[in-house]
Order: structure tokens, then sequence, then C-alpha cells
């Protein structure tokens, strides 16, 4: 297992040492007898057996004895568990979005990232937000993992207590490229994170479409290089014919502002041929129509 | 069976066995009862994230239908538990003529049903309706459920109706007798819990406010 | 119906390819379950050796990650609905159950047979879903909302296909509730019935309760593509969790319907080779109920991480924990069973032994996974997939296994050879350790499952199990080609009862008459397993 | 097959009991009475609001005895069946009691 680097791990681990020890202890115990049993009373050595019906003193022990043992692992389990659910009142409070297949962040001062970084022994709470479906931030290191459910506000809360950079994992099976759906969280000094954070909060020259769709992570799906994902590549759509199927009739369409629009605000209206429907998701309610006109704008550069 | 060294399996499964078709039957009826026990799930776990929408569309429905399909389907439960009665004391016109209500209890009941159902479609209350899709957070759920939930019971109701017509034709053409009735005794269980489901049914989606 | 001479057994009675699928015969019915079963079977592990090859290295070897995701569903799918549900009481319930009781048939023969052609369009309709539109289901097998109702893939067949196999499944278990309640010769009581008989009997309740639960959570998730909005649905004020829950209610005890024969199959197998009295028979016996019981009310552990209140986990985690108490009474019982026995070591033995470690292994992760601090980090990774094969495969399936050499020479009246299946076992033993195993490490690694690709650092358990799957793969052929080539060509004839068994079905003629018995059959004096004194069995 | 069956105690109703048409009869009477009082409660008690589902559930479970211990012959048959008639019961309550504990708790 990869060394703890949360306030968590140690409970964790605990638990984990104590339910693994009882458990060997067990199974090898009770592999030896039985191999000893196989041997010892072997047909050759003991032609005739013996036939013990029972003993209600020794069922009454070894129903006793495992009940303890189980309850003692149960408390164990508990008590690494539940400082994972009470967030301490000075906590920082970041949004993790989940969507297909990308996680990004949202740090207090509005600064949106693809990756994590937080300061060192600084207790940080998780807002898990998801746009389409199931998925679940986990991150091995710090023995953490929640769900992020649509239309479901699940939280989590970590402190980080090793410097370093950790993987965030997706481990519910959101679809295709659910492996892919990776991050990292790096765990620095105080002042470095301030660092950081001035930076990447800074406004950047790029293309305002091209920010706003990094920011709602297009690029999973749709590649600028005209090569097939998930969906059609954005390379020279702009003022392309190309046929849609809508309500089950295909169709011919150019591509144009307003279907550019539309294919944002409803995808499954027209689904472009040979590609499938219901993986994008309505976008309506996080573009509104100036973000959609920059949109439009950086996809006609892509020539 | 007979064996040809002549001997005879004291139990065996090719004897006719009216307790063990009893039985099958009751434990058929114990998964009809968790079947719908899932959708009651849904439908309290629901009602407990959305309790104002649930009593507010409750309001759509019709008590007077309901409570006129109730008492519909309760007698309808007593003309089949006499027809059995009538059966086992040889009266075996007397059984088909109260199957024969039963069968038009179920009729009313699907009539009713109908007017029911087609006033909430007219109002376009089916789920992927166009008003349906408008419908604010939760009040959708309620509709969807209740098509859901009575329409399952609507059809059991015509499963049950279905067996209920095969026992009459079976005891007209005298395959169900006074000294074996199984098959009654079974299509009146099966009926019943479609009652009974519907008992439950009854106040949870009519009587909620 | 004209007697039947019992000159003929139940193989020979009737001829042709109508004689077996229109068969009524339980012991017909059995094997057509046995063939269908094995047949799928095989395409699921052909698709698990093509995971482990897929997973070999890093990166992309073989197929592309939407037909990964495909694989694995169709595996789970095939497994579990196709295979190991079904498998023991399908098989080995159908065939032993009658006879163990000292019948001639389950209580509804015509239904039992309809049980079985459900079952083959289920699974037709599982299989289908290769063949038309975007290809099976890409969901996993537990179907969750709400990707499944996203997704283009043919979920809807896949859902069907699964509704149709749990019909199957409650009717089987109908039945045989009511053949235990009315069939069991006059003198065998509740108490006086062999193990295997309990173990079935616990098994059809849940079939009976726990199936319905799915079969209408099913219909939920079709009914919602069907009309593209849903009860699961958050933007109308649904849940997608409360899918969750439904999909557990039923898919916990389920994990029981697969173990709690093979349970059965170990008792049976235990006392026969030590030659002795079973140890503690009431505790055996009603350890199952208590298991089948209380295993309705732990499914919330397999939601630790979706967001559930601290009061529902701290209560799903602590019945969980009681769930291993019955199943460590049964363990400890087998053990003491061994106790001053008189122990003949032959094939079926050793699966039963290496059932006992495998299942304590699976078990004892599974402990590990009930306990909440742990299974926050271990959630939907690799230890779950190592766990859960550790009971399926080598819990149930060595049973199976076990099973199926324990009654070879009775279903066919052939005797194949045990070296042979000696050395098949052993390769099969190491194939599955190493298979699994490393599943186990990577899994406390932090790889989460469903990954058609993984970071580098674990490559080294998932090459190691690549390797496993090979050797597996070995053995299990061998297993096979073993007990076909004894089928075709064995000249052993194994008599009335090769390995000194005590229940009924050993008094009869191998393979058994169309009516099971020959001659009445005699009960021990003192219960089921009363080795002293056995009754003397003449050929 | 049915022709060589020996009569056997199974071919029998081990329950032989006869309900009454008189029986019946007051059963559907009980019955009808509980449905009016079921519906009065909620028509005209409407500001009870809880009080009203509870009790409405309540009445709705004492017809379901009714129904299955009448018509169904619950009364007359082998305790056995009332027995898993419980378990049954009992096994749904603990789903539902379970699941809105989860939920009550969010
Ligand atoms: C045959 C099937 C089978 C069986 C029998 C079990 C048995 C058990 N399972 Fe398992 N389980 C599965 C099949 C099975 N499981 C499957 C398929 C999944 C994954 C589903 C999916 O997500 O796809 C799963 C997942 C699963 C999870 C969810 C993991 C996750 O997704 O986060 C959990 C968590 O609690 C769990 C726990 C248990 C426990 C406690 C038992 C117990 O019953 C085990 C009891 C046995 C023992 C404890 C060993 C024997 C006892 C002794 C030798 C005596 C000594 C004992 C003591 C001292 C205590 N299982
Ligand atoms: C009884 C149930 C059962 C059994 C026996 C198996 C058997 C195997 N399974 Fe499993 N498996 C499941 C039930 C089962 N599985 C379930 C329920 C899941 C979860 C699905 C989900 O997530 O939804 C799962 C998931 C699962 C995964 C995880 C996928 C993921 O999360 O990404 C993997 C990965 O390696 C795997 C591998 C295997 C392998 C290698 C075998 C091996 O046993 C196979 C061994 C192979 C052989 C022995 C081959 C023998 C070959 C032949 C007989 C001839 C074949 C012919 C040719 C190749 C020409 N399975
Ligand atoms: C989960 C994958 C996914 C994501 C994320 C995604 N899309 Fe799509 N998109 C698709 C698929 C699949 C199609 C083709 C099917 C269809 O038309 O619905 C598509 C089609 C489109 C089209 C029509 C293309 C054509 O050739 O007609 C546009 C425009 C588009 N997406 C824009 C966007 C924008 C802008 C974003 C980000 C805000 C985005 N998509 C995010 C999957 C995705
Ligand atoms: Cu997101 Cu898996
Ligand atoms: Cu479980």
């Amino acid at each position: 297992m990869r060394t703890g680097a949360s306030t968590f791990a140690e409970g964790v681990d605990l638990s984990l040492y104590i339910i693994s020890g009882i458990s060997i202890f067990f199974l090898v115990g009770i592999t030896a007898v039985m191999i000893y049993f196989v041997f010892r009373y072997n047909k050759k050595r003991n032609p005739t057996a013996s036939h013990i019906e029972g003993n209600n003193t020794i069922e009454v022990i070894w129903t006793v004895v495992p009940t303890m043992l189980v309850m003692v692992m149960f408390y164990y389990g508990w008590m690494g568990f539940k400082p994972m659910r009470n967030v301490p009142d000075n906590a920082m409070v970041i949004k993790a979005y989940g969507q297909m297949w990308k996680f990004s962040f949202e740090y207090p001062n509005g600064t949106i990232t693809d990756t994590m970084v937080v300061p060192i022994n600084q207790p940080v709470k998780l807002e898990l937000i998801s746009r389409d479906v199931l998925h679940s931030f986990f991150v091995p290191a710090f023995r953490i993992k929640e769900d992020l459910v649509p239309g479901k506000n699940n939280y989590m809360w970590f402190e980080a207590n090793r410097e370093g950079r950790y993987d965030v994992l997706c481990a519910e099976y959101c679809g295709q490229l659910h492996s892919y759906m990776l991050s990292s969280i790096t765990v620095v000094p105080e002042v470095r994170y301030n660092e950081w954070l001035a930076v990447v909060s800074a406004k950047s020259d790029e293309h305002p479409g091209l920010a706003i769709m990094k920011k709602n992570a297009c690029f999973t799906c749709h590649s600028q290089d005209g090569s097939k994902l998930i969906g059609p590549s954005f390379k020279g759509i702009y003022g392309k014919k190309e046929i849609v199927v809508t309500d089950g009739v295909e169709r011919e369409i150019t591509i144009d502002d307003a279907y550019i629009s539309r294919s944002i605000k409803e995808p499954n209206a027209d689904v472009v041929q040979g590609y499938m429907k219901g993986l994008m998701i309505p976008y309506g309610a996080v573009i509104n129509d100036e973000q959609i006109a920059d949109i439009v704008d950086y996809i006609k550069t892509l020539e | 069976m007979e064996h040809a060294s002549g001997f005879v399996l004291p139990n065996s499964g090719h004897n006719r066995d009216a307790e063990a078709s009893k039985m099958g039957m009751w434990l058929f009826l114990f998964t009809e009862i968790l079947l719908f026990g899932g959708l009651f799930i849904v439908y309290m776990v629901y009602r407990m994230i959305n309790s104002e929408a649930f009593l507010l569309s409750s309001f759509e429905l019709n008590v007077t239908m309901g409570t006129i399909n109730t008492v519909v389907l309760l007698v309808s439960s007593m003309t089949i538990a006499m027809s059995i009665t009538a059966i086992q004391k040889g009266n075996t016109r007397l059984s088909v003529n109260l199957l024969f209500l039963t069968l038009a209890a179920a009729l009313i009941f699907m009539i009713i049903k109908y007017f029911e159902w087609s006033a909430k479609i007219h109002h376009g209350l089916f789920p992927g309706m166009e008003y349906y899709e408008n419908l604010p957070k939760g009040e959708g759920l309620f509709f969807y459920l209740y098509f859901f939930m009575t329409g399952l019971h609507a059809l059991h109701i015509i499963i049950g109706a279905i067996i209920i017509a095969v026992v009459i034709y079976r005891t007209k053409k005298g395959l169900i007798t006074p000294e074996r009735y199984t098959l009654t005794e079974n299509a009146g269980l099966y009926w019943h819990l479609v009652d009974l489901i519907w008992i439950y049914l009854f106040p949870l989606f009519y009587l909620i406010h | 119906m004209a007697t039947l001479s019992t000159d003929l057994n139940y193989l020979q009675a009737k001829k042709g390819l109508f004689s077996w699928i229109f068969s009524v015969d339980h012991k017909r019915i059995g094997l057509l379950y046995l063939y269908s079963l094995m047949t799928f079977f095989l395409v699921g592990v052909t698709l698990g050796i093509l995971m482990r090859l897929e997973l070999l290295n890093p990166g992309k070897d073989l197929v592309e990650a939407k037909t990964y995701n495909q694989i694995f569903t169709l595996h789970g799918v095939i497994m579990i609905f196709l295979f190991i549900i079904p498998s023991i009481p399908a098989v080995f319930g159908n065939f032993f159950l009658p006879i163990m009781l000292g019948t001639d048939d389950v209580s509804f023969p015509r239904l039992n047979l309809l049980s079985w052609w459900i079952y083959i369009i289920g699974a037709i309709m599982a299989l289908s879903t290769l063949l038309f539109g975007d290809g099976p289901a890409d969901t996993g097998w537990t179907f969750y909302a709400p990707y499944s109702v996203k997704t283009g893939t043919n979920v809807t067949m896949s859902v069907l296909a699964a509704f149709v196999l749990g019909f199957s499944s409650i009717l089987t278990g109908l039945n045989f509730i009511v053949t235990i309640h009315r069939l069991k010769t006059p003198g065998m009581t509740f108490l006086k019935m062999p193990l295997f008989a309990w173990a079935l009997y616990a098994t059809s309740w849940i079939q009976l309760l726990a199936t319905p639960i799915i079969g209408i959570t099913l219909m939920m998730i079709v009914a919602e593509r069907f009309f593209g909005v849903g009860l699961f649905d958050p933007s109308i004020g649904g849940d997608p969790i409360l899918y969750q829950h439904l999909f557990w209610i039923y898919s916990h005890p389920a994990v029981y319907i697969m173990a709690l024969p093979a349970f059965g199959i170990i008792s049976e197998l235990l006392p026969t080779f030590s030659q002795r009295t079973i140890f503690g028979y009431k505790a055996i016996a009603f350890s199952s109920l208590a298991i089948a019981f209380v295993g309705y009310f732990i499914w919330g552990h397999h939601m630790f991480t979706s967001g559930m209140s601290g009061t529902g986990r701290f209560i799903f985690s602590i019945l969980t924990f009681l769930v291993a108490i019955p199943t460590a009474i049964k363990v400890f019982n087998w053990v003491a069973t061994l106790y001053k026995g008189s122990i003949n070591v032959q094939t079926p033995l050793l699966y039963a032994l290496a059932f006992i470690f495998q299942f304590m292994i699976g078990g004892f992760t599974g402990l590990v996974l009930g306990a909440l601090a742990t299974d926050i980090h271990l959630h939907d990774t690799y230890f779950v997939v190592g766990h859960f094969h550790y009971v399926m495969f080598g819990g149930t399936g060595f049973a199976f296994f076990g099973a199926l050499h324990y009654w070879f020479p009775k279903m066919w009246g052939k005797m194949y050879n045990a070296t042979v299946a000696n050395i098949a076992f052993v390769i099969l033993f190491i194939g599955f350790n190493t298979l699994y195993f490393p599943m186990l490490i990577a899994g406390l690694m932090g790889m989460p499952r469903r990954y058609y690709d993984y970071l580098p650092e674990f490559h080294l358990p998932n090459m190691i199990s690549t390797f496993g799957s090979w050797i597996l793969a070995t053995g299990l052929l061998l297993m096979l080609g073993n007990l076909i080539y004894a089928y075709f060509n064995s000249k052993t004839k194994p008599g009335r009862n090769p390995w000194g068994g005590i229940t009924l079905e050993w008094q009869t003629q191998s393979p058994p008459p169309v009516q099971n018995f020959d001659r009445m059959p005699v009960l021990p004096k003192d219960g089921p397993y009363d080795f002293e004194h056995k009754p003397t069995i003449k050929e | 097959m049915e022709n060589n069956t020996k009569k056997h105690e199974g071919d029998l109703h081990e329950t032989q009991h006869i309900s009454s048409y008189k029986q019946h009869f007051s059963t559907l009477v009980a019955l009808l009475l509980l449905t009016v009082v079921t519906v009065a409660i909620s028509v005209f008690g409407a500001n009870l609001r809880t009080l009203s589902v509870a009790t409405a559930l309540l009445i709705a479970t004492v017809k379901v005895i009714v129904v299955a211990y009448y018509f169904m012959h619950l009364k007359y048959d082998h305790k056995l069946y009332t027995w898993l008639i419980m378990i049954v019961g009992l096994l749904f309550v603990v789903f539902t009691a379970l699941t809105s504990i989860e939920y009550f708790n969010r």
C-alpha cells in the first residue's frame, strides 16, 4: 500500500492491520489444522472413524469468540471512519466537479483548475458535484473516496500531512474513458500555495472560447486536430455539410452558429451520424449565449 | 408412480397434490407482494423527499372514482370467495355464476380505470408528454409512479380475469368438481392478492392529502 | 403411464433431442442445465481471459476501451446470471434433491421444464446483444443509473434478459420449497434431511423473496429508457442512489444464493470422505437459515461511498459483520468433521479442502470490505474484484467442480481417471491463486476496477495475474477434458456406491432408473449421516 | 398418469373447512365500513396531515388482514402459512425501515 499522506491514513491502516491480523491468524490456523487432520486421520492411519455428533460447549465457544472478534473489527473500522464525516470549521472549501471524463476544481476565489494544489496541514473540504453520471473521487494516498452523484451534493474532507504529488482517480464506472479520468493533488507549503493561486488566477491571453471549452472539458470528447474521439472533431467543421439524425430521421445540415448553439444546448436533438446519442450532456445551464458566441468564434479558427 | 419391481414410492412428484398446488400459489403470491413492495419502497422514498409535490399532485386524482373502484374490487373478492364455497358445497352452477360476477367486476374496474387514465393523459400528465415535462420537480415523479403502479396493477387485473375465465371454462367442462377445485381456489387467492394491492394503492395515491 | 422396465436408466429410457428438451424428468433437466450452463461458462471465462490479456500491459493491448467495457459487463452478466446463480441448485439440486428426499421428481415437474426454457430464452436474449445495434451493454453488471439510462449500447435487452432469468430462478426456488415440504419420504423429517437439502431450502427462500425486487427495479430502467424520463432522474426530483438500494436489496442476498448451495455440497463431501457423522448437524442446518435471513439486511455495504448517512453506514457495517458468524460456525464444524474421521483423500475431497481455504480468503477479504474505514479506501478497487472471485470462483466454482467429480459416477455410471483429475486440480489451485491474489494487492495499492488502462505502478500485479489466468486455463481444460474423455470412453463401472456415501442417492443404481429407485430406499437409523449404522447396499 | 394414481391423502384437501355465504357477506360489510372510514378521514380530516396517512395505512393493513384471514382462508389453513406471511411482512418492513433510516438522516 502507498504510504499515507493524510491524517486519515493512520486510522484506516490501523483497522486494516487489525482485521488482516486476526484473519491471517485464523486462515493459517484453520488451514494448518485441516491439513493436519487429513494426514493424522487418514484412512491408513485411522481405519475406523469415531462418530462424534457434536458438542454444545464448543459450539458456543466458536460462536461467541468470533462474535467478539468481529465487533473488535467493526469498532476499529468505525473509529477510522468517524473523523471522515466531521469537517473542521476552518476547512477551506473547494468545489470538485466531475463530468465524463474529467475532474475540475473551483477554488474559493472562483479560479477553476484541472488539478488541485493544496497547502499542507490545512483541512480542505470538497463539495462534490457531478454534471452527468456517477463518478467517484479517489485519492489512494489519502485513503479517501466518495461518489459524485448528480442531483445530490456529497462532500468529503481531508488534511494532507506530507508534501508531494498524489494521484486522483475516478473510482466509479462512468463510461468509456473511465480509466482515463485522472487528476492529481499537489501538497505544498502555504507560501508556495499562495504563489500558485496568484499565477493561475491571473487572466490568461487565451482565446476566450478556448478557455470556456477547456473549463467545460469539451476536449475530452472533441479533438482539435481532426482525430475522432467520442464526438466529432472540431477541426474545420464550421460551414461543413453533415448528416444528422433528428428524431430518427436522417437529414443534411450545414454547420452554422445556430446549429452549434443547438448542439451545445440540446445535443440529443440532432445526433451526428455515426456517433452515439446521450453521451454529451446539455450545457445550456452552464454556458450562456455570449459564451457560445465565443465558442463559435473559436471553432471558426480551427481551419 | 408404479415401479416395475412392484413397489410404490410413497410421495411422488407425479401425484396430484392439492396442498402442494396451494403452497405453490402462496409462494408465488409472496413474489408478487415483493414485486409491488419494491415499488412501494420507491414511493415511500420519493414521498419523503418530495412530500409537498406529492401532496399537490394527489389532488389531481379523482377520489370518487377511486372509491368506486375500491368497492368494486371488494365486492368481487367476496363473489369469488363465495364461488369457492359454492363449488365445495357441490353447487357448480352457482359457482360459475359467481365467477361471472367477478369477471364483470373486473370489467367495471378496467372501464373506470380507462376513464381515469384517459383524463390524465388528456391533461398531458403521461411521462414524456410536453405538459408532463414541465411539471414542477417531484410532481412528475408522482404521476410516473401513479401510471407505473396502477398500470402494473391493471395488468394483474387482466391476468386475473383471464385465469377466472379459464376456471369458468374448466368448470363448465366438468374438469373442476366438488372434489377437485384447486384451480378455483388458486384463482381466488390470486384475485384476492390483486385486491390486497389495491387496498394499499388506493390510500397512497388518492387519499394522501 | 406404462410402467417402464428398471433395466433402462434415465439416460436410455428415451432417445432423441426432443426427449431431452421436453423432458419433465428432473434428472434430465439437471443435465440440460449442466450442458447449457457449461457452454455459457466457457463463453464467460473466454471473456475473462481476454480481459486479462488486455490488462497484461498498460495501454492498449488488444481491444478498444469501449469494447473492454462491454467485455467485462458481459462477463459479469454471464457469470452471475447465467452461471453462478443457477449453477449448483439448477444442476445438482435438480438432479439430486428428489433422490436425496427419496422421491421420484420435484413437486411441479412441468414447471421445472419451464424454468429451463425460460433460462434458455434469457440466455439467448443476453447473448443476442452481441449481434445488433451498438453491442452488449457497457455499464457493468450492476447497471447503475444514470449511466445505464444514457448509454447507447443495448442495455434494454441485457436488462430484460436479467429480468427473464430472474423468473427462471424464482420458479426453481418455488419448486424446491414445495418439494421439500411435500415430498420427503416418510420417516424423513426436517431434522433428518441431508444438509444439501437444507442449503437448497435456504437458498430457495432467497431466490423467491429477493428476486422480485430486482425484477421491478430493472423494469424501471427499461421504462426510463423507453419514455426518456424516469424515476431515477435527479432533474425531476428522483434519486440515482435509490436505484442502488433496490439493486442491492436483491443482489446482496443473491451472493448467498451463490454461496449457500456450495456450503451444502461441502457438508455432503466431508462426511462421505471422512466416513463419519457430520459434526454439529443442527448448527450447520440452522446457520444456513440464519445467513439467508441476516443476508437480507446488509445490502448497504455496497454503497458506503455513495454519500450514505453516518447512521446508515454504522448499521449496515455492523450487520455485515454479523453475517460472518453463521459462516464461521459452518467452517469450524466442517473442520471438526475431519477430526477422528477415516479420511479417504479423493478428488472431490481435494476440491472441498480448496473450497474451505479459498472461501476463507474470500470471506476474510469480505470482512476487510465490511469495515467502514477500509472500505472507503478499497471500494471499487481490484480488492473487491479479488474478494468476489475468491468467494464465487474459489468458493462456489470449486464446490461445483467438486460436486461434479463426486456425482459424476452416479450421473453417468462411469468413472474418470483419478490421477489426471488430481493433477488438473493442482494446476487449477495454483492457477487460481496466482490469478486472484495479486488482484488483492493491486487493490490495496489503489487500482480501481473497471479500468481499461492503468498507471504504470500497477503493472507487476497485473502481469502476474495474467500469467495466472493461463495456468488456470490449462487446469480447467485438463479437468474438463478428463471428464469428457471419461464420458465417452470410460469402461469402469463404479457400481452403486463408489465413495461409501450414505445419502439416498447411493442406494440406487448408477445411473439411476427413470423412477429414481429400483427398491425402497432405507433411511439410516439416526439421522442422515449415521455412518455407524450405515444401511448395507447390495449391488 | 392420472388413472393409475392411487387415492392418496395428497388428493384430498387437507383443509376441508367450508366458509358460509353469510360469513363472506359479513366480511364484505366490514371491509366496506373500513373503506368508508378511510375515505371520510381523508376528505373531512384534511388538516390532520401525517396523522391521516398513518391512519389510512393502518386501516389498509386491517383490511388486508381481514381479506387474508377470511377470504383467503388463512384462518382455517395450516399455521405454516400464517408464519410465512408474517416473515414476508417482517422482511418488507425491515427493508422499508432500513431504507428510510438512510433517507431520514441525510
Ligand atoms: C459468493 C458470493 C459472495 C459471498 C459468499 C460474499 C461474502 C461476503 N462479502 Fe462479498 N461480494 C460479492 C460476493 C460475495 N460476497 C460480490 C460479487 C461483490 C461485488 C459486487 C460488485 O460490486 O460487483 C461483493 C462485494 C462485497 C462488498 C462491497 C465492496 C465494495 O464494493 O466496496 C462487501 C463489503 O462489505 C462484501 C462483504 C462480504 C462479507 C462480509 C461476506 C461474508 O459473508 C463472508 C463471511 C465469511 C468469513 C468471515 C470466512 C469464514 C469464517 C471463518 C473461517 C471463521 C473465523 C471468522 C472470524 C474470526 C470472524 N462483499
Ligand atoms: C463465477 C463468477 C466468475 C468467474 C468464474 C470469473 C472468472 C474470471 N474472471 Fe471475472 N468477474 C465476475 C465473475 C466471475 N469471473 C464478475 C461478476 C465481475 C464483475 C463485472 C463487472 O465489473 O461488472 C468480474 C470481473 C472481472 C474482472 C475485472 C474487470 C474490471 O473491473 O475491469 C477481471 C479482470 O481481470 C476478471 C477476470 C476473470 C478471469 C481471468 C476469470 C477466470 O476464471 C477465467 C479463467 C479462464 C479460463 C479458465 C479459460 C479457460 C479457457 C477455455 C475453457 C477455453 C477457451 C477457449 C479459447 C480461449 C480459445 N473478471
Ligand atoms: C462526453 C463526451 C462529450 C463532451 C464532454 C462534449 N461533447 Fe460535444 N458531442 C459529443 C458527441 C458524442 C457528439 C455527437 C453526437 C451528437 O451530436 O449528439 C457531440 C456533438 C457536438 C457538436 C456537433 C458536432 C457536429 O459535428 O455536428 C458540437 C458543436 C459539440 N458537440 C460541442 C461541444 C462543446 C462546446 C462541448 C463542451 C462544452 C462538448 N461538445 C462536450 C460528446 C461530447
Ligand atoms: Cu468518472 Cu469514472
Ligand atoms: Cu454484499
